[in-house]
């Protein structure tokens, strides 16, 4: 038991930073610009599908520089002659702009790249067992992955909080409404924001692809689950976001890891059903069978017993 | 006469800050009473708590003899206590006409229902007509009101306050920001569709104040330092301290 | 404007429903227009959330998918006679399995507009579409439910086995829902769902609790869009788990937005337009979503009103008289934007065309020779340069034909 | 591609401006035959690999040739359902409207089953326009069971098939003590564990079933935690229906965590896996198939698959059912000189037919599934002359069953039209 404990703890701490890396730029976005980015995902698997194609040529860590760094500026030529366009007609058309977007970039990525899964393979400076515990590989890219992730987590903590364009950034997240008062160029900062934002995403999926596997999809299975973190961790806190990504990557982890099922409730309260009954589907549910909705649940509750999320200041 | 609203030690604290400082009023029916004080002596925040914005930290409100506070704004709206804000607060994408017939509704006992259709209630839409000639809006009914002038705005503002018939009308500075003839034209209207009506008022234009009032409160830092008839204020040596000297400074 | 003229629309309206199937009476012509229908009252019921009530919701597809699945649970009980009535009164049951789903999920997610109640739709869209695919024994998992309309009682000797029988119950269906939905913006719950939209607070200023004006927009709304499960589930005699996920959910703010929010009218546009290109783009490119979606993100950049925002921009010259005078400038600018589009699209699809010869529009092009591809980007590039010329008389010529101090009229 | 949808008159004055029809002026009217698949979308890429298959056999076995029925071209008409079953519907009443009255689809059971569902509904309803759905590749039991249907023909093994024969190469292997069993959370991903427990149980009572478990389909960002479970309860195999990226995910994920077991499939092979697996998958990857890749048995097939890729470079022939239900069409379109959907069921019924491979199949008349050999294959590279994704990487038959050990006993109750 101990062992499926300790995996399931690393496995969740991989996909909650994983998590945490879109959901820190879509944060941002979201709190100083409003704007609920639908295609943040899409970013992140733009992301993965440039970092293939240059590691076709280049290598993986060539990807892994220039790869985010297209994105970003694709992210900020997005935001210059697009949502900048639209936000004049407001809040919705933003969010529907982003939604269309993010429609759009998977059907480009179809187009350009195809449909099929692609062989984006990790180096093989890191393709060696990190550990070997209870005879499991805890492989090194995984290792690797943690550390970027926690890396990035430092630098953005760093600027936010030391830096002057970080405490502009910090003020406009809390009072979105005031930053144009303090005479800085506020369209400059919002591409910025935005570029920085999808550019981050993009590392995220540089480093993901190889491990999540590289396919159209993948911007998809993503998309929502980043939204319901910014959402529960509340608006306006990176602190949030960073503590709802890793309770999601942990509870997904941890409901996965578990054998716990609705027979084992009901036999401990003593009551069982018959196979052919009604509800039959009910009574065989097990956790990890709703390991992936739980996030949803979360999100729901969060929402209706406390609509500013955990960390949340602002209320929209 | 018999009291209307009362307030009986009324605190609010925003987190440590104590804003309002146990206030006890009593605004009698019918009486035109204005409150003033000092900028960020609490006037806002008291309206807010009256209308239901914000819920009191302790105290009690009592709107004829009901007790209020800490009630959602519609119960106590539904009550007949009516007010308007300081910056402009109308529905900008409706035309005028509307902003005044949705003021209506409720007190003409349309409450929520989907079975009446508007455009056949002929008398609900007489009043809101009515209410449109009070305030001079008549011929500008089917513009969007997010267009029109500020002070055409604010006369809108007045209008949605007073639409209902409330027997309690609160304004908070309906006045703010206006020239001085229209300023002028602004306190007419208020006299006149205020007549017979219990008003609570906040300006800072003392002439207005004194011209209106009929008993004027003194807030400062969260406290009443003084309820009186206008002239009696006009005397009182702490309002002069406090009040005046306040404005003496700041200028 | 006077009741005759209030009244024409509707009856054009009902003429062109029934009119419909005699012009277009193929197979395929009728099997859209029975989408159409479907997807106008799913439109009109997400308006009144997002349009009317400020709601932006993510997860309109559940009381949609709910009344479809009830509906044709329905149709099975008719069919194994366990009760007795006639199959038009099928949506009204999806309709009410709308309204009640709507009374339930609505109880704590209209508390707030905004994100709140965006995000809360969200999570219970994702919930409701998860749970359907594992309680397979109601939801059918993947493969959904299915029933057969042709049992029950003959309404007037009908038994609609055929497409076109239903489609005239569907219009039936979609007229009256069409009045009752237009007829709550005129009420006083409708109109103070536009009041709240606009600013929640003051609504509660004048008596209104937000919370309750939104629940009552949101029922109407789960019973509309109910009603449009249930005509779902009598058109295809099916209904699965997709019929209530995101991807439903998606299309009906794509059409609604479209159409334009704003107006009455804008959603059944949207539905009109979203629902061909659905069906007919499709059959000439396999690149079809690439263009649907290209096309929606310009609808967005440039209508931000939608289509019917759009008509509606002409609404002054009309008045004016002085709709022609745009006819030559929307010309000059229309036809180098054509060939730009068409010439774009030559190319996207020469790109992904592996075949010898590659037929587009008549010609006949070898997407292997350089020559075609230096054609096709010399004509992008020149009508490109064209347009962006023309823009500036376009905008000229519409200044003029709406020069007159325009009279704001309300919004419709 | 000529569709109707407007009334004719108006018909002809939009269209023949509009659309470039593929009709070449034919002396005689093409055979037309709809091809009905996702081939826009995220499943699109295993429904263009069927319609490139699809398109070349006809051209390849019939039409460069001379064509059909006495000189008639085979024209195969693409419809895109989107893999979903609303889209479906409204592809069956395009192919009604352009009067297609056979339809190949293989891609989900789920649409089948709507497919035959409305097939039979429509031919009940409307004698005269009578359409047969030639199903070459959903494999739920169900299709030839409990719901199975005159109009319905099915060219691919079903699950419980496929699974016997896995579960009796399972059972030589005396290696294997402990099974973990893993699928998506749907119909198929259940109907496998069922079976595979049952089967397990019957043949190789000593092995455990250490683990079975259902995920929901296509929700699953990273399958590690799942494989942390596989470790832990020390399972010797692996069970998976997963397909598309669930199954390159899981593979990989089993493979990163250094886990040196057989992983046992139905669907992990072509459209980009075989390349992604590449050789980390090598030997641990099976699967059951019909129609072997690797060794090719005749020259004839050979020669299939060469002329193919020199056609279609990028793809692979990837469901060789295909051609052999087009094949028996057409043998029944021949023996009967007929199209009509009616005369060519019965005339597929009891059909045996030698496909280009040298294996005869046998079309039962009682439920209209198809017998033929099944293959359990590895994926590696050694012995692969014909690859899959161009990687080097294919399918290497290790072990046949012969068709007639593949019949089954059917719950099929048919309703047959009378005539």
């Amino acid at each position: 038991m101990l062992e499926v404990f300790i995996f399931a703890t690393l496995n969740g701490l991989v996909t909650g930073l994983l998590l945490f890396m879109l959901a820190s730029g879509l944060t941002l976005i979201f709190s100083m610009m409003g704007v609920l980015n639908f295609a943040h995902a899409s970013f992140y698997m733009l992301g993965a599908y440039f970092a293939f194609s240059i590691s076709q040529y280049i290598g993986f860590w060539a990807g892994l520089i220039f790869a985010p760094l297209i994105v970003g500026v694709l992210g900020a030529l997005v935001e210059r002659y697009g949502l900048r366009r639209v936000h004049k007609s407001g809040h919705v058309a933003e969010l529907v702009f982003t939604f269309g977007l993010a429609f759009l970039i998977e059907e480009i990525i179809q187009f350009v790249w195809g449909r099929d899964t692609k062989n984006y393979q990790y180096p093989d400076l890191l393709d060696f067992p990190l550990f070997t515990l209870f005879g499991q590989e805890f492989s090194a890219y995984r290792g690797f992955m943690i550390a970027i992730s926690i890396g990035i987590f430092i630098c953005l903590y760093r600027v936010l909080t030391k830096s002057r364009i970080g405490i502009i950034i910090q003020a406009a997240i809390t009072h979105p409404n005031t930053v144009a008062n303090l005479g800085h160029n506020v369209p400059l900062v919002f591409m910025g924001v935005f570029g920085v934002g999808t550019a981050l995403a993009g590392l995220a999926g540089v480093i993901a692809g190889p491990v999540l596997t590289t396919f159209p999809g993948m911007a998809a299975v993503l998309g929502s689950i980043v939204f319901v973190i910014v959402v529960i961790g509340g608006l306006g806190s990176l602190a949030g976001a960073f503590i709802a990504s890793l309770l999601i990557g942990l509870l997904q982890s941890y409901a996965i890891a578990s054998d716990v099922g609705m027979a084992d409730f009901l036999n401990l309260i003593g009551v069982s059903f018959e196979r052919s009954h009604p509800l039959n589907d009910l009574w065989t549910l097990t956790l990890p069978q709703v390991a992936p909705i739980l996030p949803y649940l979360l999100l729901v509750l969060v929402l209706v017993f406390r609509p500013t999320g955990l960390l949340g200041k602002r209320e929209e | 006469m018999s009291i209307i609203l009362s307030l009986n030690n009324v605190r609010k604290n925003f987190g440590a800050t104590e804003i309002i400082r146990g206030v006890s009023l009593d605004i009698k029916r019918g009486e035109k009473h204005a409150i003033i004080g000092p900028n960020g002596a609490g006037k806002s925040t008291l309206y807010h708590l009256i209308s239901g914005r914000h819920n009191v930290t302790s105290g009690t409100i009592k709107f004829k003899d009901k007790e209020i506070q800490n009630k959602p704004p519609f119960e106590i709206a539904r009550l007949g206590l009516a007010r308007s804000f300081q910056v402009t607060n109308i529905f900008p994408r409706l035309n005028v006409f509307e902003n005044i017939r949705c003021a209506l509704l409720w007190s003409n006992d349309y409450r929520y229902s989907f079975w009446h259709l508007l455009g056949k209630q002929t008398e609900l839409n007489e009043k809101a007509m009515h209410v449109l000639e009070q305030i001079g809006l008549k011929d500008k009914a089917l513009y969007p009101s997010g267009e029109l002038a500020y002070a055409q705005q604010r006369a809108l503002e007045l209008g949605i306050a007073v639409a209902s018939d409330a027997e309690l009308i609160m304004l908070d500075e309906p006045v703010a920001g206006m020239s001085h003839s229209e300023a002028e034209n602004a306190v007419e209207l208020i006299k006149r569709i205020t007549q017979g009506k219990t008003l609570i008022m906040v300006e800072h234009d003392m002439n207005i104040v004194f011209d209106v009032a009929d008993r004027i409160s003194v807030l400062v830092y969260g406290e009443l330092i003084a309820t009186d008839e206008p002239k009696n204020i006009r005397a009182n040596q702490k309002v002069q301290e406090a009040y005046l000297g306040e404005v003496a400074t700041s200028a | 404007m006077g009741l005759i003229k209030k009244l024409s629309v509707w009856i054009g309206y009902l003429v062109a429903l029934l009119v419909a199937p005699l012009f277009f009476d193929s197979i395929l012509a009728i099997s859209i227009l029975n989408q159409m229908t479907i997807a106008i009252i799913f439109a009109l019921s997400y308006n009144m959330l997002l349009g009317q009530g400020g709601m932006l919701s993510f997860g309109h597809a559940v009381y949609f998918g709910l009344g479809g699945f009830l509906a044709v649970h329905a149709l099975i009980l008719i069919e194994h006679e366990t009760v007795f009535f006639s199959i038009t009164f099928i949506p009204a049951i999806g309709g009410i399995i709308g309204l009640l789903a709507a009374v339930f999920i609505g109880s704590f997610s209209t508390r707030k507009a905004g994100t709140v109640f965006a995000m809360i739709s969200l999570g219970i869209g994702e919930l409701v579409a998860s749970s359907s695919l594992i309680f397979s024994d109601f939801f059918g998992g993947e493969a959904g439910i299915s029933g057969d309309r042709t049992f029950g009682p003959l309404f007037f000797g009908f038994d609609f086995a055929q497409n076109i029988e239903i489609y005239y119950l569907s219009a039936v269906w979609v007229f009256i829902a069409t009045i009752f939905m237009y007829l709550f913006t005129q009420t006083p719950a409708g109109r103070m769902a536009n009041a709240v939209r606009e600013n929640p607070e003051r609504a509660e200023f004048i008596g209104y609790s937000a919370r309750k004006v939104r629940f009552i927009s949101f029922c109407a709304s789960g019973l509309f869009a109910g009603i449009a499960g249930g005509l779902f589930a009598l058109n295809y005699e099916f209904i699965t788990e997709e019929n209530l996920n995101a991807i439903t959910s998606g299309r009906v703010l794509l059409m609604a937005y479209i159409g334009g929010l704003g107006y009455f009218i804008g959603p059944i546009i949207g539905a009109v337009i979203l629902t061909l290109m659905n069906s007919l783009l499709s059959n000439y490119s396999e690149l079809w979503m690439l263009y649907l979606g290209i096309m929606f993100l310009l609808t967005v950049m440039f209508l931000p009103k939608g289509f019917a925002g759009f008509i509606m921009m002409h609404q002054t010259a009309w008045v004016k008289g002085s709709l022609k005078q745009l006819a030559v400038p929307y010309l000059i600018t229309g036809i180098p934007a054509l060939l730009f589009s068409t010439a774009c699209v030559a190319i996207i699809e020469m790109s992904a065309s592996e075949e010898e010869v590659f037929h587009y529009l008549g010609m006949e092009l070898n997407p292997h020779s350089i020559f075609t591809w230096v054609i096709a980007i010399i004509i992008v590039v020149a009508s490109f340069y064209a347009t962006r010329r023309s823009l500036l008389q376009l905008a000229n010529a519409w200044e003029s034909a709406n020069e007159i101090p325009d009279s704001k009229d309300s919004e419709s | 591609m000529k569709i109707r949808i407007f009334s004719s008159k108006i018909n002809i004055l939009l269209l023949t401006g509009l659309i470039t029809l593929g009709s070449t002026s034919q002396a005689q009217e093409p055979v037309r035959i709809a091809f009905m698949d996702p081939l826009s979308g995220t499943f699109a890429s295993i429904g263009n690999s069927g319609l490139k298959l699809l398109q070349f056999a006809a051209d390849y076995l019939y039409n460069s040739k001379g064509g059909i029925l006495g000189g008639r071209m085979i024209e195969i008409v693409p419809l895109d359902n989107k893999q979903s079953p609303t889209e479906t519907q409204l592809q069956f009443r395009r192919a009604i409207s352009d009067d297609l009255r056979i339809i190949f689809q293989g891609n989900s059971s789920a649409v089948a089953n709507t497919l035959s569902t409305t097939i039979s509904r429509h031919n009940r309803r409307n004698p005269d326009q009578e359409v047969l759905q030639i199903n070459y590749s959903a494999v739920d039991p169900i299709l030839t069971g409990d719901n199975c249907s005159f109009w319905h023909f099915r060219f691919d093994a079903h699950v419980i098939m496929k699974l016997n024969v896995l579960t009796d190469y399972i059972a030589e292997n005396e290696n294997i003590k402990s099974m973990y069993i893993i699928g998506q959370d749907y119909s198929f991903g259940h109907v496998v564990s069922e079976t595979s427990i049952e089967l397990l149980n019957e043949k190789r009572p000593d092995i455990e079933i250490v683990g079975n478990e259902f995920h929901p389909i296509g929700q699953v960002k990273d399958f590690t935690p799942y494989v942390t479970k596989i470790v832990s309860s020390g399972a010797d195999a692996v069970i998976t229906g997963n397909f598309g990226a669930d199954m390159v995910s899981l593979a990989r994920a089993i493979i990163d965590a250094g886990l040196d077991i057989p992983i046992y499939t139905f669907y992990a092979a072509y459209d980009g896996i075989t390349a992604t697996l590449g050789e980390d998958g090598k030997n641990r990857i099976r699967l059951v198939h019909n129609e072997t890749s690797n060794p090719i048995p005749t020259e004839e097939r050979k020669d299939f698959i060469r002329a193919f890729k020199e056609k279609n470079p990028n793809y692979d022939v990837t469901q060789p059912r295909i051609t052999n239900a087009l094949q028996m069409v057409v043998n029944a379109m021949e023996i009967t000189q007929s199209t009509n959907p009616y005369d060519i069921a019965i005339a597929l019924e009891d059909m045996r037919f030698v496909t280009m491979s040298g294996e005869e199949i046998w079309m039962r008349g009682s439920d209209h599934q198809a017998f033929q050999d099944l293959h359990v294959s590895v994926h590696t590279d050694e012995g692969v002359e014909f690859d899959a994704d161009n990687s080097g990487y294919g399918l290497y038959s290790e072990y046949k069953v012969s068709a007639e050990d593949t019949i089954d006993e059917t719950s099929c109750n048919m309703r047959r039209p009378r005539r």
